[in-house]
């Protein structure tokens, strides 16, 4: 049944299937999504600035969500030998990239006007830095190999070790005291973050994972493409 | 010695090293990397003035003078102790009283810091500006810090 | 002894060797013969699980290789084309550890022995660096002796040899056969040797 | 019993190295002091501001000088098929990376343990800094050859990219840097930062091994 998150030719079906509806949703949501953070209210505190917020909290999470696919997909290559991984880590890693850097600069946005500075060195801006890091090495390691195998193995072993960066990222407000604002919403506890501004946040959310979605579709199709040969 | 066997025990050393980390680690985080510290803290610590240190906490109500334009003087508390601030330059939107900041400066004396940089600090509440007004307007609004 | 089945390789997507059959017997010489380039060392390498092979079993003395490497290991002494010493370090330092990692029971005297009928013992303390490319081999297939193993592995052994050293080497190999050994070699040459049982590759 | 015999013999064959070599160790902290002059001269004597930065500079050399003998780790051994003919002899590459780690931390970290008090001296450090600066590094430089251990195998894998291994070990000891210069908060427990670097020391002892175990085999495979 899952079978296509793993076989090429079973994705490449299955992504075939689902384009073109995935396009439609994909609008709706980003329509709609606008449109709930335009309507939304202003923050007591921050007034008009909160509604950075709406960018900045899904791309940062979807790189974090970027960084743990490819983790369990290194995983399974590594452990199955399946190509499809390698196809997935090269042609998703770019995609968290540039969402690392819009949650850096979104934040930056933000910082400025409500902390007064662009960056400080706390803990979860200086690991979110790494993370950015840790994706343009791995984009260089895609070029840096004469052999394939060498190439997709070593990138693997290095997302396996950059994965440690994800829980210090997560965990790094709760630990360590930080300019950065712990987490408004976690399963424990009911959210610190009203309702009326906890429904666009999750659309906006939604939109983003899907054209993070339809990026990462047409990218690994491409890369089954360009690999038709050893597959 | 076989080389599964030889695995085996690197294994089971891995697993025995990660998991200590993991416990050091878990143990450790919360007294050593510290983007600033609280007003008792530094007071406690009796650190020598001219250090550069940075202090968090709450903007103590009604402690905001503008002495002249861009040049201010308030007191920072965590509700135990307090500390005087003198700042010259442009303060942040979110500066406000009552509200959490953290200044970076050097102590001139126990209860005396000259900020060189002001940031406000954000908690992670999240709330409509008309909904405050109707917790004001039936007391339910709770605010710590005062 | 060593019985080969079935055994395939491929480098990207290159089939090098497919569906080979092979079995050495006890008390044999093989030489594995073919053309530069014809993937004698990589079938080495997959005999000694340096390379993974893609299909096919090893089995030595009844048993499979890959489940019991460093059994398999334990009885063979694998000599490279090129020098395997340690060129910073002394004659002796090498020897010193090669004897140990193969837990060898040979005495110092009997090793000072070996050296003079290599013609080595001047260099004993000499770094390996300043040794000639003959002397460095005959260096290196002294391990064959050192070792005590019973199957020998060798790739080309026959560089840099002058005639003398080729007549001793061949010598040896039959010695070790007498003594219930196993050889296999891979050389592009025509060595003079008795019952040597060729694989043409 | 074998297996520590055959261990011994390989730190006995490092120790022997390391006295063959040792005109490359004492380049590196040669290399060391004369970036700490370059340092000094291009700030000006100012004591004051020595005195501060001192601490951030001395580290950050340290991780620099360290990175030299980057290429020095795996590639000899590599090269000339030793690592192969040592793991015949009843070694897995897991034990031979981490016994690599050890005789790196022994005979390539250690020796720049004596240097640090004579660099402290330029920037005249106060001595209880010096002491953490020394105590840290002990700890510090474990996590560094771990580091130097996966990038040079990675090494082993490219034959045209070098600033990649280099890269990488800058980036994994940003944390070593973070807690070891943290430790002259005048008021941070000086405990809890020592548990935390061991803590970070432990991790990368785990997992290094099977990690440049696994370059070394995926090298071997394409050499």
């Amino acid at each position: 049944m899952f079978n296509f998150l793993i076989n090429p030719n079973k994705f490449n079906k299955f992504a075939d299937v689902i384009f073109k509806p995935l396009i439609v949703i994909t609008s709706l949501t980003i329509i709609v999504g606008l449109l709930l953070v335009y309507l939304s209210p202003l923050d007591y505190q921050q007034g008009l600035t909160v509604k950075i917020m709406y960018i900045h909290v899904p791309s940062a999470w979807l790189a974090l969500l970027t960084y743990a696919i490819m983790t369990i997909y290194s995983v399974i290559g590594l452990a199955f030998k399946t190509p499809f991984s390698f196809i997935i880590n090269k042609a998703i890693a770019p995609i968290g990239a540039v969402f690392t850097i819009l949650c850096l600069l979104s934040g930056s946005m933000w910082g400025k006007p409500m902390w007064g500075t662009w960056w400080v060195w706390d803990a979860r801006l200086t690991s979110v830095a790494i993370l950015l890091v840790i994706y343009v090495i791995i984009i260089f390691l895609n070029y840096t190999f004469e052999s394939r195998e060498v190439r997709e193995k070593t990138i693997a072993i290095f997302i396996l070790i950059g994965s440690i960066n994800l829980p210090i990222i997560k965990f790094s407000v709760d630990w360590w005291n930080t300019l950065h604002q712990p987490a408004s919403i976690s399963k424990l506890s009911s959210p610190s973050i009203d309702i009326s501004m906890l429904q666009p946040l999750l659309v906006m959310t939604v939109a983003f994972s899907l054209v993070g979605l339809i990026i990462a579709i047409l990218r690994i199709k491409a890369e089954i493409l360009m690999r038709k040969n050893y597959l | 010695m076989s080389l599964r066997f030889q695995r085996l025990i690197l294994i089971l050393t891995t697993l025995v090293m990660l998991s200590a980390a993991l416990l050091l680690i878990l143990f450790n985080t919360k007294q050593n990397i510290v983007f600033f510290y609280t007003p008792t803290e530094l007071i406690e610590n009796k650190i020598t003035s001219g250090v550069k240190v940075r202090i968090g906490g709450y903007i103590k109500k009604s402690s905001i003078k503008k002495k002249s334009i861009n040049s201010y003087e308030f007191k920072i508390t965590d509700n135990k102790n307090e500390i005087l601030i003198f700042y010259n330059g442009i303060l942040p939107d979110l500066f406000r009283e009552g509200q959490g900041a953290v200044i970076e400066g050097s102590i001139n004396d126990q209860n005396t810091v000259n900020a060189s940089k002001v940031y406000a600090k954000h908690d992670e509440n999240y709330m409509p500006a008309s909904i405050k007004k109707e917790l004001e307007k039936n007391n339910q609004w709770k605010k710590e810090y005062k | 002894m060593l019985l080969i089945n079935n055994l395939s390789f491929s480098r990207n997507k290159n089939i090098i060797f497919e569906n080979l059959n092979l079995s050495l017997s006890n008390q044999s010489i093989t030489q594995i013969r073919g053309k530069n380039g014809s993937g004698k060392t990589t079938l080495l390498q997959v005999i000694l699980n340096i390379l993974e092979s893609e299909t096919g079993e090893i089995f030595w003395k009844g048993k499979n290789v890959k489940k019991n490497i460093f059994n398999f290991y334990n009885e063979t002494t694998f000599i490279m084309d090129h020098n395997t010493c340690t060129k910073k370090l002394s004659v002796m330092d090498n020897i010193n550890f090669w004897r140990g990692l193969s837990s060898s029971k040979l005495t110092n005297n009997q090793i000072l022995l070996l050296l003079e009928t290599f013609n080595l013992q001047k260099y004993q303390n000499t770094k390996t660096m300043y040794l000639s490319s003959g002397e460095i081999k005959k260096l290196e297939l002294l391990r064959l002796i050192l070792e005590q193993k019973k199957l020998w592995i060798l790739d080309e052994p026959y560089n840099h040899l002058d005639d003398l050293s080729i007549k001793i080497l061949n010598q040896t190999f039959i010695d070790h056969k007498k003594k219930d050994g196993v050889i296999l070699f891979t050389s592009h040459l025509n060595p003079n040797i008795d019952n040597l049982e060729v694989v043409n590759f | 019993m074998t297996l520590i015999k055959k261990i011994l013999l390989f730190l006995k064959r490092e120790s022997k190295l390391f006295y063959s070599n040792i005109v490359d160790l004492f380049s590196n902290i040669l290399f060391f002091f004369l970036s700490i002059f370059v340092f000094v001269f291009s700030l000006g004597a100012d004591q004051e501001l020595l005195r501060t930065i001192g601490l951030g500079i001395i580290w950050s050399l340290l991780l620099l000088s360290s990175t030299l003998s980057l290429r020095k780790f795996y590639e000899d051994d590599f090269n000339n098929g030793v690592l192969t003919i040592i793991h015949m002899g009843g070694i897995s590459y897991e034990l031979i990376v981490f016994l690599k780690i050890l005789s790196h931390f022994f005979f390539v970290q250690m020796p720049f343990l004596a240097s640090i008090p004579i660099a402290s001296l330029f920037f005249d450090l106060p001595v209880n800094e010096v002491y953490n600066l020394i105590f840290t590094f002990i700890i510090g430089s474990l996590i560094l050859s771990c580091l130097s251990s996966i990038s040079a195998s990675m090494n082993l894998l490219n034959k045209t990219n070098f600033a990649i291994g280099s890269i990488v070990v800058l980036l994994f000891s940003i944390p070593v840097i973070i807690f070891s210069v943290g430790i002259n908060n005048p008021d941070i427990n000086v405990n809890s930062l020592i548990n935390l670097l061991i803590g970070i020391a432990l991790i990368f002892l785990g997992i290094s091994p099977w990690s440049s175990a696994a370059f070394i085999k995926l090298a071997l495979r394409n050499k």
